[in-house]
């Protein structure tokens, strides 16, 4: 591999990202499932960088997984966007920042959509402003949230407490990453480093001191594709691609894998146990899986943050490998009980194994 | 005496001056390099005969000697305007030329598989061109993967940057299935011991004695051929690459790991046709070459007066079929220029 | 009691000799069917041994088949067989005659210059040294004869010869050292006796003048015993098995014995009978594209030797000349069906897919054949007739039908021949045709002889359409144009159709008369029993056979095949039609011409009425 | 699939490398001509038995090259050997030797060693 030829791929397609005053739209699966992601996200910014960023109670699902599934139609989903522009309007702000990479290729699609066909956006504006009486401008700049991350990455790493480096032996933990596809796949110009060599998780490993594992299969799809999911007899369609990754990735004998997107977070963590159950096979060491982590939970870790704070107890595989070569200390016992200190049920561990 | 200035000194420059310095005009035969030959003189040998390129070279240096026209060299043209009817070429070296006809004769650029991401030349250590291996085999240099092993199977990789919207060329550029089957033989000979896959959309072989070369390719040199496009490559942990496409003719997709793969890159319009393009306020075509006036009648003219075309300037051709064309465009000067007295 | 020891080696080799033979004859004949061995029992006694005899003798011992083909190479097998068999038998007359009795021992005769000594001094003494020596050098010819061949067979008008192995060089050597020795001692007794002739005594002089005869006498009298017995211990595991293998084979030939399906001990007498003459060699058209080693002679060989491969095994067109042509009437093309049949046994196919398809009542069914479907004017042409004349058909492939099962057949697969044959059968039976006209000899083939179709008659498109020429149905236009008519295998010495294709043929064209035709006419070379031929030695072969016919200089060639006009139609040098094509040409040149005429009565019956 | 109500689904991909190529290899070294199929299709085109049912010898001579030999013994197996595909072929392909081999090869290989062990052949798979 060539790192020479990246940096120039690299440099082809950097985006503009804005530097402050921030709309926040949130994401379906990364606050439910992964709850402390958001969470981390909104503190590194404010309290940690000093960012000004809006989280609106208001905001509402953007209804992709509905539009990838045929069930919402492109006008609903059209004036469903158009709605939290017309609320970021309403706050007085300009810089969108979306957590959900399905949700940014949906914004990115409608964008791109007004730009080509303008009557797209009267016939919009006309429906929201039917349906709410709202009125709405386009944002001025629009990244997914790790977008964001990735421009303050040195900045967050002037604040580490821990780094992607083996505590115990000093050498660079290895990671893999997976971006969404809807991430830059859609628009190459619109992710850091593109489609095909996309910088934007990649360069904070590299700046948190990692190294990343580029695998045959990175850039295959993790498997999710909303209707392989939805219909249960189809998800085998779904665990059969996250699969064919960790086959690939096994090799390399990586520490974590990181997303940027929710769902390929979700899927590559909870597949790893269907797939124990199944195959029984598990792709990690001692018959534990990859930890599957999203970047704010990394950037967290990064920063020093309790795991359990950052709901790390909420991923199907244990954390916990990562979390002693990182030399991050926390109490096995809270990893289950809730702030209210009521214990709060543990995921299922693959039989097998046990 | 009639000026005639002719833009290039590859194939079809070299052929269309000494053409018209035997029709008995004045040429001067402008080269931005140091040397003749354009493209050619890096190549080694040739489909579908297998001769060295050099053999071409001595015969183009052979009619320079034989033929009255001046040669400038590392000369490029910076400045086209016209003034009464008559063209006015500034050179970089402050030289004003003034002549009664110009023949563009710029060649061709390559592709840049860069552009074509996804096979991730100039990332993946073993992934080169046709080009790098025409200048390897021309060195003599052993094909080697970047670790120093002999490579066990080899991918070539047809129509990299041709009839392709997504690298922004719909044209075919017609030489690139022969040069593959050319230089799979060559490897063949090479590398007895090597798999060697050709993955092809169409095997386009129109030429004289294409098809038979690609029947014995199979025949005789072992070599597979497997249709479909290659969609992506990655690097495995040892250097190897892993490919991915779809057999197109079982209908299946299709996954292999290979040492080597050489990319097959196309023709697309030259800086250098681009910026004459420009300067003369000619018309480019869909593929981006200059377009001839007329595509069956008038392939040597252009959309200006006194401002001919020859060779691959035009569209990809062969070396044989650029040499043909360029006299056919020395003829059509030496008729334009004829009829100029005339009138 | 005396024992000549000199005489114990051939004593012992004959005995061997006569044990072995006779067990494995009796083990052949067990292994025969039932039905077989009951054929042989009811046949014995009656004329048909008298014939075998008569044919032992005279294919045996005279080679009068392989005269005919080749006069050296019969002379060659005649000096030695009939030579050897008159040494055998003078020399007892001259025994019998000498001793005044039967009783004596049986190996006298064989030595008999070496009993008789000086005693020699009795009635026509000077007659039988003269027979024996005059048949002594009729032997030693075909032996010098032999050894020429060996070095230079084209002396024979032969183009090859068969190569050799261990076991038969020991019998070829002791074979050709038996006369010479035996010539050898009998000069040096008539040196000693004076009981020679003119041979043997003119030599028996020469020698005595600076040998020692008394000493050398006896050594080469065992010389020649040993060679003898070597000969009788080698001869069943050599070819020259073919002696004895040859007369029981022509016994149970004479007696009804047939070439099963399947490989039993009458194919082995068939391959026990092979001389490895090398006639099959000569006659074999893989020459001409240089295919060594898959003639007929080798494959018998390499049963015998247990290892025929699947290349030698399916490299051959089983045109069937080599099976014309075969001194011994070995069953060729049969014997090596057997055997592909054997080979391919664990990989049959079922073809259950095969579905009863539709079925039409007619008088006549047609069925063209795959081939034809490649050939559509033949297919057209036939078309045509058939409405012409009115008849009441069924195009039984017109859309789809299975194949015959004849390529199956000759690829060895019968079982899977099987499944296809009794699916159209039913199909035929069912239709309620009396006639099954074919356009291609393959199918042909199969259907006369594999298909069990009761009363519905077979007939090749030739046959049929000379009926319909004698039927006065179609009337033919002639044509002047000079014609060869080449035979198909598969219709020619395949199923002995020659005569009704000329017949038909020589009523619209002149036909040449050719060298190859009928039973020597050449293989087009497209045969689809070839299934190791590449294309190109394919064309090869048809180049040949082409070359042969352009001497004739015709105007056109003409066939019944579908696939030997599409083999030579790629020869380009000719245009070449099926018959039926020319019937059909003429069909519609007579049509033409019946409406010319009836337009002109037509007129001349408006012109009455104007 | 109880567990879950589902089964994870086995890949439909051609894998190189797991490429068994004793039946290609077999059929190749015994009969060269089929290197220099072009795919045309003609052969299936003309086929008799394709013209009763579904039978394709085309794609039979891409799934041996990927060593794709499961269920290639039923497919083979609807061959009649009419030889038409043979008359047809624009490359002279000798087919109805290859239609053998197969045959031939299927059995000879099966009976070898099973479950056969996949070869991997690393040079000269073809």
């Amino acid at each position: 591999m060539k790192r020479e030829g990246k940096q120039q791929v690299w440099k082809d397609y950097q985006k503009e990202i804005a530097d402050n005053d921030y709309y926040f739209q949130r994401s379906c699966i990364r606050q439910n499932f992964f709850p402390g992601s958001e969470y981390a996200f909104l503190k590194i910014l404010r309290e940690e960088l000093g960012k000004n960023i809006y989280d609106d109670a208001r905001q509402t699902t953007c209804t992709g997984i509905g539009y990838h599934s045929d069930i919402i139609p492109f006008e609903t989903i059209q004036t469903v966007v158009a709605r939290h522009f017309a609320l970021m309007t309403e706050k007085g702000f300009r810089n969108f920042v979306i957590s959900c990479v399905t949700s940014f290729g949906i914004y990115s699609e409608i964008f791109e959509t007004w730009k080509e066909f303008p009557e797209e956006l009267e016939k919009t504006r006309y429906y929201l402003k039917k349906a709410t009486g709202r009125e709405f401008e386009l944002p001025e700049n629009m990244t997914h949230a790790s977008d964001i991350i990735y421009k303050f990455r040195e900045e967050i790493f002037a604040k580490r407490k821990h780094s992607l480096v083996n505590a115990a032996t000093g050498e660079p933990l290895k990671i893999v990453e997976h971006i969404g596809c809807h991430y830059a796949k859609i628009f190459p110009r619109k992710g850091v480093g593109g489609a095909e060599f996309p910088q934007v998780l990649s360069g904070m490993i590299e700046s948190w001191g990692g190294e990343v594992v580029d695998y045959p299969e990175r850039r295959h799809c993790c498997g999710f594709g909303f209707r392989h999911y939805l219909v249960m007899a189809d998800r085998g369609y779904s665990v059969a691609n996250s699969r064919k990754k960790f086959e690939s990735m096994e090799p390399y004998k990586p520490d974590a894998i990181i997303c940027n997107c929710p769902g390929c977070t979700m899927f590559m963590d909870k597949w790893q146990y269907v797939i124990a159950e199944t195959d029984k096979k598990t792709y990690g060491a001692n018959g534990n899986g990859i930890p599957v982590l999203t970047y704010e939970e990394l950037a967290g870790l990064i920063l020093g943050y309790d795991p359990w704070d950052l709901g790390l107890q909420m991923h199907q595989v244990d954390s916990e490998p990562l979390l002693d070569k990182m030399g991050i200390s926390y109490d096995p016992d809270l990893k289950y009980t809730g702030s209210n200190g009521e214990k709060m049920g543990a995921p299922m561990q693959p039989q097998f194994i046990h | 005496m009639d000026t005639v200035v002719v833009i290039g000194a590859g194939v079809a420059g070299v052929e269309a001056a000494s053409q018209l310095s035997g029709f008995g005009h004045e040429v001067i035969l402008v080269e931005k390099n140091s040397y003749i030959g354009g493209k050619l003189a890096k190549w080694d040998h040739l489909f579908p005969s297998l001769r060295p390129a050099s053999e071409i070279l001595t015969s183009m240096e052979e009619k320079i000697k034989q033929g009255s026209f001046k040669i400038l060299k590392n000369t490029e043209i910076t400045d086209i305007s016209r003034r009464n009817g008559r063209w006015i070429l500034k050179t970089g070296k402050g030289i004003s030329l003034e002549p009664d006809a110009v023949v563009i004769a710029s060649g061709f650029g390559l592709f840049d598989a860069k552009r074509k991401e996804e096979y991730g030349y100039n990332i993946y250590n073993n992934v080169i061109t046709s080009v790098d291996l025409e200048d390897k085999l021309k060195k003599g240099e052993k094909i080697r993967m970047t670790n120093g092993k002999t490579p066990r199977r080899i991918a070539f990789i047809h129509c990299v940057g041709s009839r392709d919207e997504k690298s922004g060329n719909h044209h075919c550029s017609k030489v690139c299935c022969i040069t593959g089957v050319k230089q799979a033989i060559e490897l063949r000979n090479l590398l007895p011991q090597a798999e060697i896959f050709c993955f092809y959309m169409d095997l386009r072989m129109y030429g004289k004695d294409f098809e038979e070369l690609y029947r014995e390719a199979q025949e005789n040199y072992d070599v597979q051929f497997i249709r479909g496009r290659l969609s992506e490559a990655s690097e495995n942990m040892d250097e190897s690459l892993l490919i991915k496409a779809e057999d197109t003719l079982s209908g299946r997709p299709l996954k292999m790991n290979v040492d080597l793969m050489i990319l097959l890159i196309g023709m697309e319009a030259g800086e250098d046709t681009i910026n004459l393009c420009k300067g003369f306020k000619l018309e480019r075509d869909r593929s981006g070459f200059i377009k001839p006036k007329d595509i069956h009648i008038m392939r040597n003219f252009s959309s200006q007066e006194g401002v001919f075309l020859a060779g691959t300037c035009t569209c990809p051709m062969t070396i044989g079929d650029s040499i043909d064309n360029a006299r056919a465009a020395a003829i059509e000067v030496h008729n334009y220029l004829k009829n100029k007295h005339l009138r | 009691m005396h024992i000549d020891y000199f005489a114990l080696p051939f004593k012992i080799g004959l005995a061997y000799l006569f044990v072995i033979v006779a067990v494995r004859f009796v083990r052949l004949i067990l292994g025969l069917s039932r039905i077989d061995k009951i054929r042989i029992w009811k046949s014995v006694l009656t004329n048909k041994s008298l014939i075998s005899i008569r044919e032992a003798f005279m294919e045996g011992l005279l080679h009068r088949k392989i005269f005919r083909i080749n006069p050296v190479l019969g002379y060659m097998h005649m000096s030695l067989a009939f030579g050897w068999f008159l040494l055998i038998f003078v020399g007892h007359i001259e025994t019998i005659v000498h001793t005044k009795s039967m009783a004596f021992p049986f190996h006298m005769p064989i030595f008999y210059r070496y009993f008789v000594g000086g005693n020699n001094q009795v009635y026509l003494s000077g007659f039988f040294p003269f027979m024996m020596d005059l048949i002594l050098l009729f032997v030693l010819s075909g032996v010098a004869l032999a050894l020429l061949k060996r070095i230079r067979s084209r002396y024979f008008g032969m183009k090859k010869t068969t190569s050799l192995k261990s076991g038969d060089r020991i019998a070829l050597i002791s074979l050709w050292l038996i006369f010479p020795l035996r010539f050898i001692a009998e000069s040096f007794s008539a040196g000693i006796y004076y009981n020679g002739s003119f041979f043997t005594q003119t030599a028996g002089n020469f020698f005595r003048s600076f040998l020692p005869l008394e000493q050398l006498q006896l050594p080469l009298w065992w010389a020649y015993s040993i060679s003898l017995g070597l000969f009788f211990i080698a001869l069943p595991n050599s070819r020259y098995m073919h002696i004895p293998a040859e007369i029981l084979f022509i016994f149970l030939r004479n007696f009804g014995i047939r070439l099963k399906k399947r490989y039993n001990t009458y194919s082995l007498v068939q391959v026990y009978s092979c001389s490895r003459c090398g006639i099959c060699l000569d006659t074999c058209q893989l020459n001409d594209a240089n295919i060594k080693n898959t003639q007929s002679v080798y494959v018998l060989k390499n049963i015998r030797n247990n290892n025929l491969t699947d290349e030698t095994l399916f490299n051959c067109l089983l045109c069937g000349r080599c099976q014309q042509v075969c001194p011994v009437g070995i069953e060729t093309n049969d014997l090596r069906i057997t055997q592909r049949i054997e080979s391919t046994r664990q990989y049959n196919s079922s073809y259950e897919y095969l579905k009863e398809g539709e079925i039409r009542n007619a008088d006549v069914i047609y069925f063209a054949g795959c081939m034809t479907h490649l050939t559509p004017s033949i297919k057209k042409s036939m078309v045509d007739i058939l409405s012409y004349a009115g008849i009441n058909y069924w195009f039984m492939d017109e859309e789809k039908a299975p194949c015959c099962g004849r390529p199956l057949m000759q690829a060895g697969q019968f079982d899977a021949a099987q499944k296809l044959i009794s699916n159209n059968q039913q199909l035929i039976i069912l239709s309620g045709a009396k006639q099954l006209v074919v356009s291609c000899p393959i199918c042909y083939k199969v259907f006369k002889e594999d298909y069990v179709l009761h009363d519905v008659e077979v007939k090749h498109h030739s046959e049929f359409l000379l009926e319909l020429a004698e039927k006065n149905i179609i009337k033919p236009v002639r044509i002047p144009k000079r014609v060869i008519y080449h035979d198909p295998c598969e219709l020619g010495r395949g199923s002995g159709i020659y005569e009704e294709p000329r017949e038909l043929l020589g009523r619209y064209v002149d036909l040449i008369k050719i060298k190859n035709e009928r039973e020597d006419s050449f293989c087009c070379g497209g045969s689809l029993a070839n299934i190791k031929i590449q294309m190109h030695e394919r064309d090869k072969i048809r180049d040949r056979a082409l070359d042969e016919y352009m001497k004739y200089n015709p105007d056109f060639l003409v066939t019944s095949c579908p696939l030997c006009k599409k083999t030579f139609s790629k020869g380009l040098d000719i245009q070449v039609h099926d018959i039926v094509e020319i019937v059909a040409e003429s069909v519609s040149a007579e049509r033409k011409q019946a409406r010319h005429v009836q337009k002109k009565q037509e007129v001349s019956l408006q012109t009455e009425l104007i | 699939m109880s567990k879950f109500g589902f089964s994870i689904q086995e890949t439909r991909t051609i894998d190189f490398e797991q490429f068994d190529g004793r039946l290609l290899k077999y059929v190749l070294e015994h009969e060269p001509s089929f290197r220099v199929c072009l795919s045309c299709g003609g052969c299936t085109a003309t086929c008799s038995a394709g013209n009763l049912i579904d039978f394709n010898v085309r794609k039979m001579n891409i799934l041996i090259r990927r060593g794709e030999t499961e269920g290639l013994e039923k497919e083979i197996n609807k061959c009649m050997l009419c030889g038409k595909c043979m008359l047809v072929c624009p490359r002279g392909i000798n087919i109805r030797n290859v239609v053998m081999l197969i045959k031939k090869g299927i059995v000879k290989f099966r009976t070898i060693e099973e479950p056969h062990e996949k070869l991997k052949l690393k040079c000269h798979a073809y």
